[in-house]
């Protein structure tokens, strides 16, 4: 029974990375695109907790906080790049 | 263009504090369980990345007055000169040992040289990555 | 016994260079560290190899774990005499940086960089374990990254590039030919590889894994895919190109004769008969290189496709003289082409440019220079009785006595193709019109003469007394012909 | 049942709940007309929806194996935390960068506010 | 170990010394110095005249690298004599012609240390028994030649000719190398007496005939023998002394003198006889076809020197027959073209010498070599 | 599961070489870190995917997967991680001193 929910709980999750993957491909604008990829960092979460729920297993709890970590900073540095096309300002200007 | 980042700059402060927790963690369970030198000191090394790209690279310098490059050195040297304990005790290069100790608050924890050794690696981690964000952001 | 001290002539160059960090304002300072080190390790090197010569193969596993389960060193009398070589050529080519470099990149972490590469380059010499050479491989290749990228004008930034990107190619697929032998024989350290493969026998799928680390040496040595060295060796200034010309490709060069002689030589009529094809070609190639071009750099780094095809004409070969003299024309080849380079690079510092055409009667106006580089030339062709000869002998000899009479050809020729390019600088550099008064010469640094006339004395040092390395020579050779030998070292009880 | 098993139960509802949301938000990402109503459903359900789950991961190991994990709850907090200012970032920047409103929208409140660079070349725009 | 060691080795350290010494002799030509060392070493050579031609052998080992075979062993029979006396004479004679010939802004202590080097070279060239170390000597009198072709290196041709010349003879060292290195892998020994004395089990070899052919191949481009004559006209562009001394005299017959030395071994075959004979012979022929048509007179007497040396080796190569038919009326027929040929190396040096001497002195006198102008 | 992952080494393969080839230096350094990526992937299915449980101490299992490729993986992702940061760094200094990151405009570029 258990089994079965996470089975579909998991494939649900691909589902959405898939569907998100598709708004990658498409755009059709680059924060378009950053937010999809936004998303599947945050579905790979998800995934990956109820993958170590599945396999009954602690060693991939640190996975969840990692990816959410490197999720984050991807995001932020892209958005940055979109809006001024550096990353890391040498000197704020305000 | 004044670019108001308020609710960037107040985030990030408690992220880096759950990556700083996290990193050290990683770094102590090492040992026996996934982490290490190496992952830990990515990581700690991803919370300087935010500090950089929530603040401007100046402020930080000013804040955290270390060159990096010396770290990574220094972080190279602990490694190595901790291998090198060894040899003097007749033990072959990278020997360790580690033992139990009763701390206060942690309770029975395990001691290993090689934490010294993955100290090192942390160090010259972070050391590297802040590094390279410098040398990518500085000569614009 | 303990024989941690094996393990010297990695850690000490990696030990002090990180020290040297510290230190980046003290350009002089660095510099006398760097040289003291390698002398220090050239008398390491040199103690090992006596203790070699009465106690054996030496080991040492780290962390006390034994082999095949732990990573290891092994010192044996080819690797010791090769580390033995290299910390004296780099010694001297740091007595030159020290002198020639500028103030920039005095001060720009090149001395460390410098032996953070002999530390890597060391470390794959003596290491016992193939993916142990992985590492150090890379760790050479980082610090050669960083040395060609240092000073930075346009044409190292392209030239890096292009070697950097090649390389990163080739060590992914070194990587993929470790995975294989992984997946097929279970293991890493090159001893017990050798056993497995020996017990197994080398069937036609471990000989395509030779062949895939055949690909790769060939890269790093520039055995026929030498096609970025030139470029490359070229590029960076002449301290640099020396380290490369003296130790790069001799490291590929190294672990070919390492994994062919130790774990692949089942097979010999494939593999060596490849290796016979490829070293031909690189002849070939390297030989038409070397006339070809009208920079004096580009023809330095063609003499060095050259003995490379020489040198694993030997190892096709593979009769006892063959490789002796392989072993040979490697030490003389490390201390000829640090030669040739300082020498070119001074000559490039002195006239400005790097082009035959541009200058001329130089003899006249640095002697000593013009008489090492013409010793030089006469070594690098294999004149005696410079160093080089008695490795052509030896090598030109096991060619005759396997009957491979197309390489023996290839390699004289290629010897007389040496001679031409060089005589062609010689001639038109420092013989014909003196087109530069006495007055208006750029005075030559007697400092930078130094290290060149050191090497000039080395060269024909070991032309003169091959008989005092003789011994060590035929020990490394015996070793490497029979695999036994290293295996009983390395896996035989634990008594380390 | 037992109780602990009501609570297991209990934890991978969650994650059920957590996974429609996601697919949802999929859907949301797949089907909005412009790049600002796609990340109101990205940044909304999915965080709602990772929450979701590993507040049920969560659950469930507590009950099943008393195992209260720290790095989860951290993981919860930072995601929680992170997860809307990453897509307030990035509409920001979108703004900022030029990116066209959806032709339904009626209003465009920070068109006074924020003065939007009309002839900028961009890094970003209409692709 | 006999002194006579150090007799080879005494120029290496004249020339070595030359440079020390010139800035102490001040006005005084350094070449009256120069002339004590082959006036010494002839007189050395001389005074061991009786016991050779009494049938005696002078032989003596100097360790080089043993562990390898390779040493310096050097070994005195009437062959090696001649040569070593027509070195250490015509070494005196042109040292006193240069005296006066070369002027005063010529860098001299380059000029006699190249002669130096270059006369240690030939005498270890003669003397040696080892074929490696006989090999190192013939490669030092190519590299010495190439010094002093291009003694006045600022001019062209004198560049181009010492190029020529070195590329072609190393080419040859190279063929001669191998050679030595099939006779080392046929017979285990560097030793040219041993071989001699074993080789007739190895006729057989396959390696035999291509040893023969490289060995040839070095005495033939040494010799300026066709088609590898071609360097030696281009070579005249040195000072004349020069061309008396390496270009006739003694150099080019170090190519006679290792077909000489190697009858021994290789002689009783056809494939030797023809070869040598008949490359002699077109040697012959091409040089005196060539040299009709000179008008510089240094090239004249180069393209003569090539017939002349043809000869030679036609001559030597036809005594080569003795040893086939051994001692008989026939033998002994043969055997006189060896004496012959011996005899005419003896004076062609001599009178070749002495011609490309007159015309050094016609070309100061007049200022000119082109006959007919 | 073996020929599963050996197809995604295939696949990452063709991407990374295509990449590598393609003119453009950002993508070439792209190519070479997806193929570190499939390099480390194949060493892991060289050593045998196993049904073991993670080689960690404190988890009871009746099997273990091989360590070795796993010590292994992570060193060269420990090198990969160093090169592919020095090449981005090279590739950013020669994009602002050559002013392209076109391999075939680079060609161009003259010395000095």
């Amino acid at each position: 029974m258990i089994q079965t929910i996470l089975t579909i709980a998991l494939s649900l999750f691909c589902l959405a990375i898939l569907l998100a993957l598709y708004r990658i491909i498409v755009g059709p604008s680059m924060p378009d695109r950053v937010v999809a990829l936004d998303m599947i960092g945050v579905n790979l979460i998800s995934g990956v907790a109820v993958f170590s729920v599945v396999l009954h297993t602690h060693a991939f709890l640190e996975v969840i906080l990692i990816v959410g970590i490197l999720a984050f900073i991807s995001t932020l540095a892209l958005a940055r790049f979109v809006e001024r096309g550096d990353i890391v300002e040498h000197k704020r200007n305000n | 263009m004044k670019i108001n980042d308020v609710i960037l700059k107040t985030v990030s402060k408690a992220a880096v504090l759950i990556i700083f927790t996290f990193g050290i963690y990683l770094f102590l369970s090492g040992h026996n369980e996934p982490g290490g030198g190496f992952i830990g000191g990515l990581v700690l090394a991803s919370a300087f990345v935010l500090l950089f790209l929530s603040h401007d690279s100046e402020t930080i310098s000013d804040a955290i007055p270390l060159d990096f490059k010396k770290i990574s050195a220094l972080g190279v040297l602990i490694a190595f000169a901790s291998s090198t304990v060894p040899m003097f005790f007749g033990q072959p290069f990278m020997s360790q040992s580690f033992g139990y100790f009763d701390l206060p608050i942690f309770g029975k924890t395990e001691l290993a040289t090689v934490t010294v050794f993955e100290a090192g690696v942390a160090l010259t981690v972070i050391g590297v990555v802040v590094n390279i964000i410098f040398s990518i952001s500085e000569d614009e | 016994m303990m024989n941690n001290i094996v393990l010297l002539p990695m850690l000490l160059p990696i030990l002090v260079g990180v020290v040297l960090i510290f230190l980046r304002a003290y350009g002089r300072v660095q510099a006398w560290f760097s040289i003291g080190v390698m002398a220090v390790s050239a008398g390491i090197a040199f103690y090992l190899l006596e203790q070699v010569q009465t106690n054996g193969i030496l080991r040492l596993d780290f962390g006390g774990w034994e082999p095949p389960f732990g990573i290891l060193f092994v010192a044996d009398s080819f690797s010791l005499l090769l580390v033995l070589t290299t910390a004296i050529v780099a010694t001297i080519i740091l007595l030159y940086a020290m002198f020639s470099a500028g103030k920039f990149l005095q001060t720009t972490y090149f001395y460390p960089t410098i032996l953070f590469l002999i530390a890597g380059v060391n470390g794959s010499f003596l290491t016992g374990d193939l993916f142990n050479l992985f590492v150090c491989f890379e760790v050479m290749l980082l610090s050669s990254y960083v040395l060609l990228t240092l000073g930075g004008n346009k044409r190292q930034l392209r030239e890096a590039i292009k070697y950097v990107v090649i390389n990163i190619v080739s060590s992914w697929f070194f990587l993929v030919a470790l995975a294989y032998l992984y997946g097929a024989v279970g293991t890493l350290n090159m001893a017990h590889v050798s056993v497995r493969v020996a017990e197994a026998g080398q069937g036609p799928l471990l000989t395509t894994v030779s062949i895939i680390f055949l690909i790769v040496f060939s890269l790093k040595a520039g055995l026929l895919l030498y096609f970025w060295l030139p470029g490359s060796y070229s590029a960076p200034p002449a301290v640099t190109s020396a380290l490369f010309g003296a130790l790069l490709t001799k490291v590929g060069i190294y672990a070919l004769f390492r994994v062919f002689s130790l774990i692949f030589y089942h097979q010999p009529e494939i593999t060596h008969t490849i290796i016979g094809a490829m070293a031909a070609l690189t002849l070939v190639g390297g030989s038409l290189g070397a006339i070809a071009f009208n920079d004096i750099r580009k023809i330095a780094a063609y003499n060095v496709v050259i003995a490379v095809g020489f040198i694993l004409v030997g190892l096709a070969v593979s009769t006892p003289n063959a490789v002796e003299g392989a072993i040979y024309y490697l030490i003389h080849d490390m201390v000829i082409k640090a030669l040739l380079f300082l020498l070119v690079g001074t000559i490039i510092s002195l006239t400005g440019t790097a082009m035959l055409d541009k200058m001329s009667g130089l003899m006249k106006n640095y002697p000593l220079l013009g008489w090492s580089f013409f010793i030089t030339m006469l070594s690098l062709a294999g004149v005696p009785p410079l160093s080089g000869f008695i490795g052509k002998v030896l090598v030109s000899e096991g060619a005759v006595e396997s009957g491979s009479y197309g390489l023996l050809t290839l390699a004289l020729l290629s010897s007389l193709f040496v001679l031409y390019s060089l005589l062609r600088i010689f001639k038109n550099s420092f013989w014909g019109e003196t087109i530069v008064s006495k007055e208006d010469q750029v005075p030559l640094k007697k400092t930078l003469l130094i290290p060149c006339l050191l090497l000039v004395l080395l060269t024909v040092g070991l032309g003169l007394g091959t008989e005092l390395i003789s011994g060590y020579v035929t020990d490394a050779a015996e070793t490497l012909l029979n695999p036994d030998i290293y295996i009983d070292a390395v896996m035989g009880g634990g008594e380390s | 049942m037992s109780i602990r098993e009501i609570i297991e139960f209990a934890g991978v509802l969650l994650i059920l709940i957590g996974s429609i949301m996601a697919v949802i938000s999929a859907i949301g990402i797949l089907r909005l007309p412009d790049v600002y109503t796609r990340s109101h459903a990205a940044t909304k359900s999915s965080t709602l929806a990772v929450l979701l789950s590993l507040i049920g991961t969560f659950i469930y190991f507590w009950a099943s194996e008393d195992f209260i994990s720290v790095r989860l709850l951290l993981g919860i907090t930072f995601v929680f935390l992170t997860a809307p200012v990453a897509g307030h970032l990035i509409t920001r920047a979108a703004y900022r960068s030029n990116v066209k409103l959806s032709e339904s929208s009626t209003e465009d409140a920070l068109e006074n506010v924020i003065a939007r660079p009309q002839n900028t070349d961009n890094k970003s725009g209409e692709s | 170990m006999h002194l006579l060691i150090f007799a080879i080795l005494i120029p290496f350290f004249a020339a070595a010394l030359i440079p020390l010494l010139y800035r102490r002799v001040g006005k005084l030509n350094i070449g009256w110095f120069v002339l004590i060392v082959p006036l010494i070493l002839f007189i050395i050579f001389a005074l061991r005249i009786p016991d050779i031609s009494a049938g005696d052998t002078i032989a003596s080992t100097l360790e080089w690298i043993p562990s390898l075979g390779i040493n310096f062993s050097i070994y005195l029979d009437g062959l090696s004599l001649i040569l070593a006396l027509l070195i250490t004479g015509m070494g005196s004679l042109v040292i006193l012609y240069s005296i006066y010939y070369l002027s005063p802004y010529d860098s001299l202590p380059h000029f006699y240390a190249y002669l130096l080097l270059f006369m240690g070279a030939m005498l270890g060239v003669v003397l040696s028994d080892n074929l490696l170390v006989l090999y190192v000597f013939w490669e030092l009198t190519s590299i010495s030649s190439f010094l002093l072709i291009a003694f006045w290196f600022h001019r062209k041709n004198s560049r181009y000719g010492a190029q020529k010349s070195l590329l072609i003879t190393v080419f040859g060292g190279f063929g001669m190398l191998a050679g030595f290195i099939m006779l080392h892998t046929m017979t285990d020994t560097f030793s040219v007496r041993e071989i001699a004395a074993t080789i007739s089990q190895y006729t057989d070899h396959a390696l035999f005939y291509p040893a023969m052919f490289l060995v040839l191949l070095g005495a033939f481009t040494k010799s300026a023998q066709f088609p590898f004559h071609i360097w030696l006209p281009d070579a005249m562009e040195a000072p004349t002394p020069v061309s008396a001394y390496l270009h006739s005299a003694t150099m080019v017959k170090a190519g006679i003198y290792l077909v000489a030395r190697f009858t021994p071994v290789f002689g009783g075959t056809s494939a030797w006889f023809w070869t040598v004979t008949l490359v002699g012979l077109v040697t012959l022929f091409w040089g005196s076809f060539c040299a009709v048509r000179q008008t510089d007179l240094k090239a004249l007497l180069a393209y003569s020197t090539i017939s002349q040396l043809g000869l030679i080796m036609s001559l030597f190569g036809m005594g080569s027959a003795a040893l086939y038919f051994g001692d008989g009326s026939d033998g002994a027929l043969y055997g006189l073209a060896t004496f012959a040929a011996l005899f005419h190396l003896v004076n062609h040096s001599t009178f070749k010498g002495a011609l490309f001497m007159v015309v050094g002195i016609v070309d100061h006198q007049v200022g000119t070599r082109i006959s007919g102008v | 599961m073996e020929t599963l992952i050996i197809l995604l080494v295939g696949v990452l393969t063709a991407v990374a070489i295509y990449l590598v080839l393609s003119k453009s230096l950002i993508r070439v350094i792209l190519g070479t870190a997806i193929f570190s990526h499939a390099v480390h992937l194949l060493i892991l299915s060289m050593g045998g995917l196993k049904k073991g449980t993670v080689p960690l101490l404190g988890e009871e299992a009746p099997s273990y997967v091989d360590a070795l490729p796993q010590a292994l993986i992570l060193t060269a992702i420990v090198i990969s991680f160093a090169v592919t940061a020095f090449i981005l760094v090279l590739a950013f200094r020669a994009y602002q001193e050559l002013g392209t990151d076109d391999l075939e405009e680079m060609r161009g570029v003259n010395d000095e």
